[in-house]
C-alpha cells in the first residue's frame, strides 16, 4: 500500500495515507525493576483510526504516556511526522497538537466543568480588558464548554460551571474526552475513554471518534471493548507484555484471534502474520 | 569568619549567651573575644535560641565540659541549668554567671552582671523627679508573659524607684497603684512596641509616663505616641544604652535610660577567670549583692537635681552597639 | 424530578444563570425561591461567609464591652496592627493555594529590610536604589524557595522549614543584630508610615498600599489565566501537569512573586515600626498562616480567596484590641486567639455546608 | 521479556520471596545479579538508606575535623541532648504518618510537666501520683486535638494551632511562670536523669527509656494491625473509610497514644534539666518536625519509618555538637542545619530514586 | 412468584427465594441541590444476582453507597432481613456482611496488595505471639492475598509485596474486586468492576460472580455492559434520573427494551411494566 487509499464507508469519508504522523521505535520504559515497556514499536498514520489493545498491564497506558509526553522512555526514539522529537512535558506534545485522555483522567476536582475544558488556554476578553488587563473570559469560555459537553449528549450534567468533583464518574469522563475532542489538531489520543460511561454515550464517543476522524484528524483509541474497537478501527495495535506484538489491519483479522493474540493463546506466526 | 580560630594550645574558655538577635550580647561576645585575645585564652560562643531557653544552654555547658574548658561564662536563661552547672564544675571547670545572677544557692563561682534592679530603679526614681506635681498615668511594655527574671527586675525596679508598692517584687502586674494604666508584652522589639503602646492609647489617651523594658522597644512605642500626636504629653524611659537607643535619647524620643556595660562585663568575667587560672582567687561580689555589679548609670539629657546622671554625649561614647 | 440548579459559584463574579441543559431534561426552580431563600442561599453559598460571621460577631460584641472600641480611629489602628501580617498573608495564600506552605515570610522580610538599611545608611547608596535592591533581596528569597520546591522536589514545608533558619542566620550577620533608630533611617523608607486625615482620623499610605494589594491579587487570581492556573496546580498538581499547565513555573512564579510581596512589606514594616530591626516581627511566620487559615483558605491547596485572609488578618487583629481593652491579660489574649483559630474554622465550615 | 521480581519492600521484614505468578509467567532474575548488586539494590530500597547516609557521612567529617568529637563519651552526650526531641518525635511521628502534623507537642509537654511539679510540690500530693496525674494531662490534651480533629473536623495544623497557643497559656497560668528550682525536684522526678556507668562512659535511664520506646513503636507500626491501620489512614483516608477501617477511632487513638508519649517526655525532660521550667523546650515543636523530616517521613502521611525518626533526631544533635566543637558561631550553626534539612531531604529522594 | 424457583442453567445451580436480603424504600439523597436519589427503592432477593443499570448521573454509585453505609440517605428506610438498619459507617455494613467494590475503588495506594486485600480485618499470627503481642501473619496474608488474585487471572502482577500505586489500572480494580469477593457473606455489591479489565479478566469476573452467587451470595451488579448482565443476571433494576423506573427479570426484556427504558426513549408503561 503505497498509495492513498480511501474508505469505502461513504459515513465515514476519508483518506489514509503511508505517512506516520507519529512513530515509536524501541521503546522502553522501566519503573524500578518493572519492565513497563520492553522495546515496543509503534505507528499512526496520517488519518487512521488505530487501536490499541492488550491485556491490563501491558503496558498500553505507559506507552501513550510516553507519547503525550506525560513520561519519558528510558530508552529508544520517538518520531512526530518523521523527525525526532523528545517530549519533556505534555505542553510540549499539546503544543504539537497532540492531545490525550488520560487513564486517570486529569481533571481537577475542585475547578469547575467550563474551567477544566479550557485549562492552560483560556481565553481572554477582547480588547484591553483582554490584553492589558489579561482578564479571561468567562462567559465565552462556559458556552463553548456547554457546547463541547452536549456534544457527548450528557443531559444530566446540570451546570458547566459545577465543580468536577461533584460529577458522576461517567460525567467526568465526560469532560475529559470533551476536552480532548475540542482541541485535538494533530493527533487525538483516547485511553480508556469509555470504561465508566454508559450506552447511549459510549455510542456518542465512537460518533465523536468518527467525527475527529472525518477532519482527517488521526485517532489513538484504547479500549477493552472489542465490538467498539472492530466497529471505528482502521488498524489493530496489538500489546502483550510490554511489546508490540502485532499490527494489523481490522479488515485481516477477525475479533477472536486478535483476543486470542492479546492473551497468549496463540501467537502471529500461527496466523500468518510477520511478528512487527 | 564562620570558624573561631582554634589555637588548640591555649586554655578555653566558653561563652553562653541567650540568643544571637540582641545586640547586648553580641558586644559581649565581641568584648569577650577581644579581650580573650589579649590574655592568651581560646574563646568559644554558644548560644540559646531565646531570653528562656535553658535547654540549648545544658547542651553548650555539655559541650564545652566535653571539650574541656577551663572556664565556662553563661548568661543564663533560667535556674533550669544549675545542675548543668553543677557537672561542670565536678569535673574541675570554673563558672561563671553574667547579666543575670543565678542566686548563691546555686554555688556559682561568680557572677558579673548588670543590677537590673538597680537599671530600673533609677529610671524611675529619674521620672519621678521629671514629672514632678503632673499627677501620673503609667503604663509598662514589658517583654514577654513568661516572667522573665530580667524582664521582671527591671519592671519591678521601675515601679520601686517611682514609688510604687510592687506587691510581690518576684512578680509583675500585681500591683494594685491606680496610676498604673496597664501593660502589654512586646517580644522587646519595635513592632510590639508600637502595636502594645497604640493598644494603651486606645485604652487610655492620658497615658504620660511609658517604661519600657529595652530600647528598640522604646523607638517603637514612640512611632504610636507620635502618631497619636502625644509626644508633648508622654515620657518614655528605657533600659540598655545601646547605641541606637542613646542616640534616641539625643533625638528625645527616650526621656532617659539606663545604661548597661556588656563590654566591661566581659572584660571583668574574663580577667577573673585569669586570677582564678593564675593563683585560684575566686571573685568578691559587690557590696550588699549576691554579685559583681559591672555598673548601670543613668542617660539623659534632662537632668534632675539629686540624680546622678550623664549627658547623651558621654553615653554616644561609652554605648555599645 | 426537582433538580435545581446548583448556586456552587467557583468565583464573586456576577453568577452566569444556569444553563438549560441540551436535552431540556433539566428543571430550574430559583424562580421559585423566595428573596429571603435566595438572599440566604446566595450569602451562604459565598466563600467569605464564615470569616464575615465571625468579624461581625466579634465587633458586636467587643463594641458592647468596650466604649473606646467602636470607633474609626480604633479601626484604622487595628488595621495599621495588622497591615504587615496582613501582606505577608498575601504571599502566604499564593503558596498556600498551590498546596505549599511558606514558613520563611518574615525572615525574608526582614533580611530585605535589613539589607535596604544597611545599603542606605552604612553603605551609602541612594535611598531608592537601596529601596530596589532590599526588594529585590525578597525576590531572590523566593526564586531560592522555588528553586528548591522544584528543582529538589522537595515539599514546600521542609523546604521553608530550612530558609526560614538560613535567611534569619544572613539577617543576623549583616545586621549584627542591631537597629537602625528613627533619626537614620531615611524619610522615603518611613513613606509608608506617614498619614493623612480623613473624618479626623488618621489614615496612612501603608494601608491604602495593602488594601490595594489585596484589590490587584483579588483580581488577579479571579480573573487571570495565571490566577486559574495557580489554583489548578494547587488543587491537583499531577491532573495540572498533564492538562499540559507548566507546573513548574508556575510554582517558580508564585515564589517570585511572594518574594516581590515579601519585599514590598519589608519597606511597610519600616514605615510602620519608625526603624530598621533586625528581630520585629520574627514571629510573623505562624501569624501569617493564621490569618490564612481564618481566612478560609484550604491549607490542602487548590481553595480559597485572598479576601478572606485579609478578614482573617482582621480578625485577629481586632480580637486582641478588643481583648485588651476589655482588660484581657496577655496570658488570656494568646489563650483566646488559640480558641479563636479553632472557632473560626469550626464557624466556616459550618456555615459552609449550610450553605450548600 | 525481561520483567524482574520487584525489590520494593514496605517494611523491614526479611524479604519475603517473590512468589511464581500463579500462570508462571513471571521471570525472576534475582538470581543472576551479583553480591555487590544483590546489596547494592537491597540497601538502596530500604527506606532509612538517605538518614543512615548523611548521618555516616556527619560522622565521617566530624571525627577527622575534631578530636573530641568520636569518641563514645560524646555519643553518649548527644543522645542525651537529642532525646526529648526524640521522644517528641515518636508522637509526631504518630500524627504525622496519619497525614497530620502536631505543633502543640512541646506544649503539652510543658503542660504536664507543670502540673506534675505543681501537684507533687505546692499541693503535696504523693509523688508517684503527681507523675501519674502529670502523665494523664498529657493524655487528656492529645484527646482534646484528637476530638478537634475528628469532631470538629478541621485540618490538624490548624486544630494544633490553636492548641499550641491554649496549651502554653495554661502552663504559664499554672506555673505562674515560675520554675520549681532542682532542689525542690523530688528524686523520683529526676530519676531518668541519673546515670550509670558502661566502659567508663555515663548513660543515663532517659537513653535507654527513649531507645526502648523507638523499638516499641517500631514493633507496634510494623507488626501490628493498627499499626497498619495507621498507614492506612494517611495514605488515603476515604479510602481506609470504604474499607472499612473505623477511621476516627484510628484517629483519636493516635492522638491519645501521642499525648501519652508527651507526657512521659515531660518527665524525661525533668530528668534532662533537673528542674521543672515552665518555658524549657518552647521551641522542640518544630524541632521534633524537623527530626521527623529528615527521617524520611511523608509529611504527606502513610509512608515513613519510627526509627529514621530517632536518626532524623540524631543527626541534628550530630551537627550541632560537630559544628560547635569545630568552633562555628551560633549563627552559623544555625544555617547549616537549614542547610541540613534541605540537604537531607534531597539526599533521601535521590537515594531512593536510584535504590527502586 | 411466591415459591422457590430453581435455575435451569445447570451450571449455575443455584435457588431464588422471595425473601428480601436488602430491600429500601423512597430513598433520597441530596447534594446541596442536586438530587441524586429521588425517592427511589431497591430491593435484591435471596440468591440472586440483581443488575442495575442507568445513565451516568442516575444515580447508580449513590444508590449502592446507601446500601454500603458509605453515605447516609436524607429520607427513606432501608431493610437488611426485613428488619430496619441504619448503616452509619461502612464498617457497619461490612459486620452485617455486606461488601462492596466502590466505583473510586477505595484502595490505599502505598500498601501493598497483600496489606489492601485484608486490610481491616488481619490476621494475626497463632499463639501468645498473635494473642498477647499481636503480631500479624504476614506470611499467611500475602500467600491467601495471592490466591485470591489468581482467581482473576491476573497473570501480570508480580509481586503481591508490590505496592498498589504501582499498578496498572486493571489491576487495581482486581484487588478490590478480589477483595470482596473474599469476604463476602450476605450481600456482595460491585460497582462498575470490569469497567478499566481486559477481555479476558472481565471474564473471569463474570465467572466469579457467578461462583460467588452459587455460594448461595446475592450479588448486586453495576455495569454499562448489557451482554454482560444479560449473561449473568437474574433482575435489572433501571435507574433514571434518580428514580427506579423498572426491576424486571431479565428473561422478560430484551437488551435493546432495558436500554430505550435507561435512556428515556420509552416508558415502562409503553412496556407494559407496572411502574415500580
Ligand atoms: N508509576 C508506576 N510505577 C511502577 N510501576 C508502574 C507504574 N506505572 C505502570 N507500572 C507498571 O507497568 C506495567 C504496565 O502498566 P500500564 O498502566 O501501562 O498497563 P495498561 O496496559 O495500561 O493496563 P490497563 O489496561 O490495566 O490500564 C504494569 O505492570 C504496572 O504495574
Ligand atoms: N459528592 C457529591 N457531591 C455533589 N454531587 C454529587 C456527589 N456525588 C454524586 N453527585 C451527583 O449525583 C448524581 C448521581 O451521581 P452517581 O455517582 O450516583 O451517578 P451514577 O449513576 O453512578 O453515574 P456513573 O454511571 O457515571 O457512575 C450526579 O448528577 C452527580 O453529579
Ligand atoms: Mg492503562
Ligand atoms: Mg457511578
Amino acid at each position: 500500500m503505497t498509495t492513498e487509499q480511501t474508505s469505502l464507508d461513504a459515513s465515514h469519508a476519508r483518506t489514509i495515507s503511508d505517512e506516520l504522523v507519529i512513530e515509536g521505535r524501541k521503546l522502553v520504559k522501566r519503573y524500578g525493576h518493572v519492565v513497563a515497556l520492553d522495546e515496543t514499536d509503534f505507528e499512526i498514520r496520517k488519518g487512521e483510526v488505530l487501536a490499541v489493545i492488550g491485556d491490563n498491564g501491558a503496558g498500553k497506558s505507559s506507552l501513550i504516556q510516553c507519547l503525550a509526553g506525560a513520561v519519558q522512555p528510558d530508552e529508544g526514539e520517538l518520531l512526530i511526522e518523521g523527525r525526532e522529537a523528545h517530549l519533556r512535558s505534555p505542553v510540549e506534545a499539546r503544543r504539537l497538537g497532540i492531545e490525550t485522555v488520560f487513564q486517570s483522567l486529569a481533571v481537577s476536582p475542585a475547578l469547575d466543568v467550563a474551567s477544566n475544558i479550557f485549562l492552560g488556554r483560556e481565553i481572554r476578553r477582547k480588547g484591553i480588558a483582554g490584553s492589558v488587563f489579561r482578564m479571561l473570559d468567562k462567559k465565552r469560555m462556559r458556552q463553548e464548554a456547554l457546547g463541547a459537553m452536549g456534544e457527548l449528549g450528557l443531559s444530566t450534567l446540570q451546570n458547566v460551571g459545577q465543580a468536577v468533583e461533584t460529577l458522576s464518574g461517567g460525567q467526568r469522563q465526560g469532560v475529559a474526552v470533551a476536552r480532548a475532542a475540542a482541541f485535538g489538531s494533530k493527533v487525538v489520543i483516547l485511553d480508556e475513554p469509555t470504561a465508566a460511561l454508559g450506552v447511549k454515550e459510549s455510542g456518542r464517543v465512537v460518533k465523536l471518534i468518527k467525527d475527529i476522524n472525518s477532519r482527517g484528524i488521526p485517532v489513538v483509541l484504547i479500549s477493552h471493548n472489542m465490538p467498539q474497537i472492530f466497529e471505528v478501527a482502521d488498524r489493530v495495535h496489538i500489546q502483550r507484555l510490554g511489546k508490540r506484538i502485532a499490527l494489523v489491519e481490522t479488515s485481516q483479522i477477525d475479533m477472536a484471534d486478535a483476543v486470542a493474540l492479546m492473551v497468549g493463546a496463540k501467537t502471529p506466526a500461527q496466523l500468518g502474520l510477520e511478528s512487527s | 569568619n564562620a570558624a573561631a580560630s582554634s589555637n588548640s594550645g591555649e586554655p578555653l574558655v566558653g561563652l553562653v549567651i541567650k540568643t544571637q538577635d540582641n545586640p547586648f550580647y553580641v558586644k559581649m561576645t565581641e568584648g569577650a573575644k577581644a579581650e580573650a585575645e589579649e590574655l592568651g585564652y581560646n574563646l568559644q560562643v554558644a548560644s540559646g535560641d531565646g531570653q528562656s531557653d535553658v535547654d540549648s544552654q545544658i547542651k553548650a555547658i555539655e559541650n564545652f565540659t566535653a571539650q574541656g574548658a577551663k572556664a565556662i561564662l553563661v548568661t543564663p536563661a533560667g535556674d533550669g541549668i544549675i545542675p548543668a552547672i553543677q557537672k561542670a564544675q565536678q569535673a574541675g571547670i570554673l563558672v561563671f554567671a553574667m547579666d543575670s545572677p543565678l542566686g548563691a544557692a546555686s554555688g556559682i563561682d561568680g557572677t558579673f552582671a548588670t543590677d537590673n534592679l538597680l537599671a530600673g530603679q533609677l529610671v524611675g526614681e529619674w521620672a519621678k523627679e521629671a514629672l514632678g506635681s503632673t499627677p501620673a498615668r503609667i503604663a509598662t511594655l514589658d517583654l514577654s508573659t513568661d516572667q522573665i527574671p530580667v524582664d521582671v527586675a527591671r519592671n519591678q525596679g521601675f515601679l520601686e524607684g517611682f514609688g510604687i508598692d510592687t506587691a510581690d517584687p518576684t512578680k509583675m502586674w500585681d500591683e494594685t497603684d491606680p496610676r498604673l494604666v496597664g501593660h502589654e508584652v512586646t517580644d522587646a522589639n519595635e513592632a510590639g512596641g508600637r502595636t502594645g503602646m497604640e493598644k494603651l492609647l486606645q485604652k487610655d489617651p492620658t497615658i504620660n509616663l511609658v517604661y519600657t523594658i529595652n530600647e528598640p522597644t522604646a523607638a517603637g512605642a514612640y512611632q504610636a505616641v507620635q502618631a497619636a500626636g502625644l509626644q508633648d504629653q508622654i515620657t518614655i524611659v528605657s533600659v540598655d544604652g545601646g547605641c541606637p537607643g542613646v542616640k534616641n535619647v539625643q533625638q528625645g524620643i527616650i526621656a532617659a535610660t539606663s545604661m548597661q556595660f556588656p563590654l566591661e562585663m566581659s572584660k571583668q568575667a574574663l580577667q577573673a577567670v585569669k586570677a582564678y587560672l593564675d593563683d585560684g582567687t575566686k571573685p568578691q561580689n559587690s557590696e550588699g549583692l549576691d554579685f559583681t555589679n559591672t555598673g548601670v548609670t543613668l542617660v539623659t539629657d534632662k537632668p534632675q537635681d539629686g540624680i546622678e546622671s550623664e549627658d547623651t554625649t558621654w553615653g554616644l561614647d561609652q554605648c555599645w552597639g | 424530578m426537582n433538580i435545581s440548579a446548583t448556586d456552587r459559584q467557583k468565583d464573586e463574579s456576577p453568577a452566569v444563570p444556569a444553563p438549560k441543559s441540551p436535552m431540556g431534561l433539566v428543571e430550574i426552580d430559583s424562580g421559585r425561591l423566595t428573596p429571603l431563600q435566595w438572599i440566604e442561599r446566595r450569602m451562604l453559598s459565598r466563600p467569605l461567609i464564615g470569616p464575615i460571621a465571625v468579624l461581625v460577631l466579634a465587633l458586636i460584641v467587643f463594641s458592647i464591652v468596650s466604649p473606646n472600641f467602636g470607633t474609626l480611629q480604633n479601626f484604622s489602628l487595628i488595621l495599621q496592627q495588622v497591615q504587615v501580617i496582613a501582606m505577608l498573608g498575601i504571599a502566604q495564600t499564593l503558596v498556600i493555594l498551590t498546596a505549599g506552605i511558606d514558613l520563611s515570610v518574615a525572615s525574608i522580610m526582614l533580611l530585605a529590610q535589613v539589607v535596604m538599611g544597611k545599603l542606605a545608611v552604612a553603605v551609602g547608596l541612594p535611598v531608592e536604589l537601596a529601596l530596589v535592591l532590599g526588594i529585590l533581596v525578597g525576590v531572590a528569597c523566593g526564586a531560592v524557595n522555588g528553586l528548591i520546591v522544584t528543582r529538589l522536589n522537595i515539599p514546600p514545608f521542609i523546604a521553608t522549614l530550612g530558609t526560614l533558619s538560613i535567611f534569619y542566620a544572613l539577617n543576623l550577620f549583616i545586621s549584627d543584630g542591631e537597629s537602625v533608630p528613627y533619626a537614620e533611617v531615611p524619610p522615603l523608607f518611613n513613606w509608608l508610615g506617614q498619614g493623612f486625615q480623613v473624618f479626623g482620623t488618621t489614615f496612612t499610605f501603608g494601608q491604602l498600599l495593602t488594601i490595594l494589594m489585596f484589590v490587584l491579587f483579588a483580581y488577579i487570581l479571579r480573573s487571570t489565566a495565571w490566577g486559574m492556573h495557580i489554583y489548578a496546580v494547587g488543587d491537583n498538581l499531577e491532573a495540572a501537569r498533564l492538562s499540559g499547565i507548566r507546573v513548574n513555573r508556575v510554582l517558580m512564579s508564585v515564589y517570585i512573586v511572594a518574594g516581590l510581596i515579601i519585599g514590598v512589606t519589608a519597606w511597610l514594616l519600616i514605615g510602620r515600626i519608625g526603624s530598621i530591626s533586625p528581630t520585629a516581627g520574627a514571629s510573623y511566620n505562624l501569624a501569617s498562616i493564621t490569618a490564612v487559615v481564618i481566612g478560609g483558605t484550604s491549607l490542602f491547596g487548590g481553595r480559597g480567596r485572598i479576601m478572606g485572609t485579609l478578614l482573617g488578618a482582621v480578625i485577629v487583629g481586632v480580637f486582641s484590641s478588643g481583648l485588651s481593652l476589655a482588660g484581657f491579660d496577655n496570658l488570656w489574649q494568646e489563650f483566646t486567639i488559640g480558641l479563636l483559630i479553632i472557632g473560626a474554622v469550626a464557624v466556616d465550615q459550618r456555615l459552609r455546608k449550610i450553605g450548600r
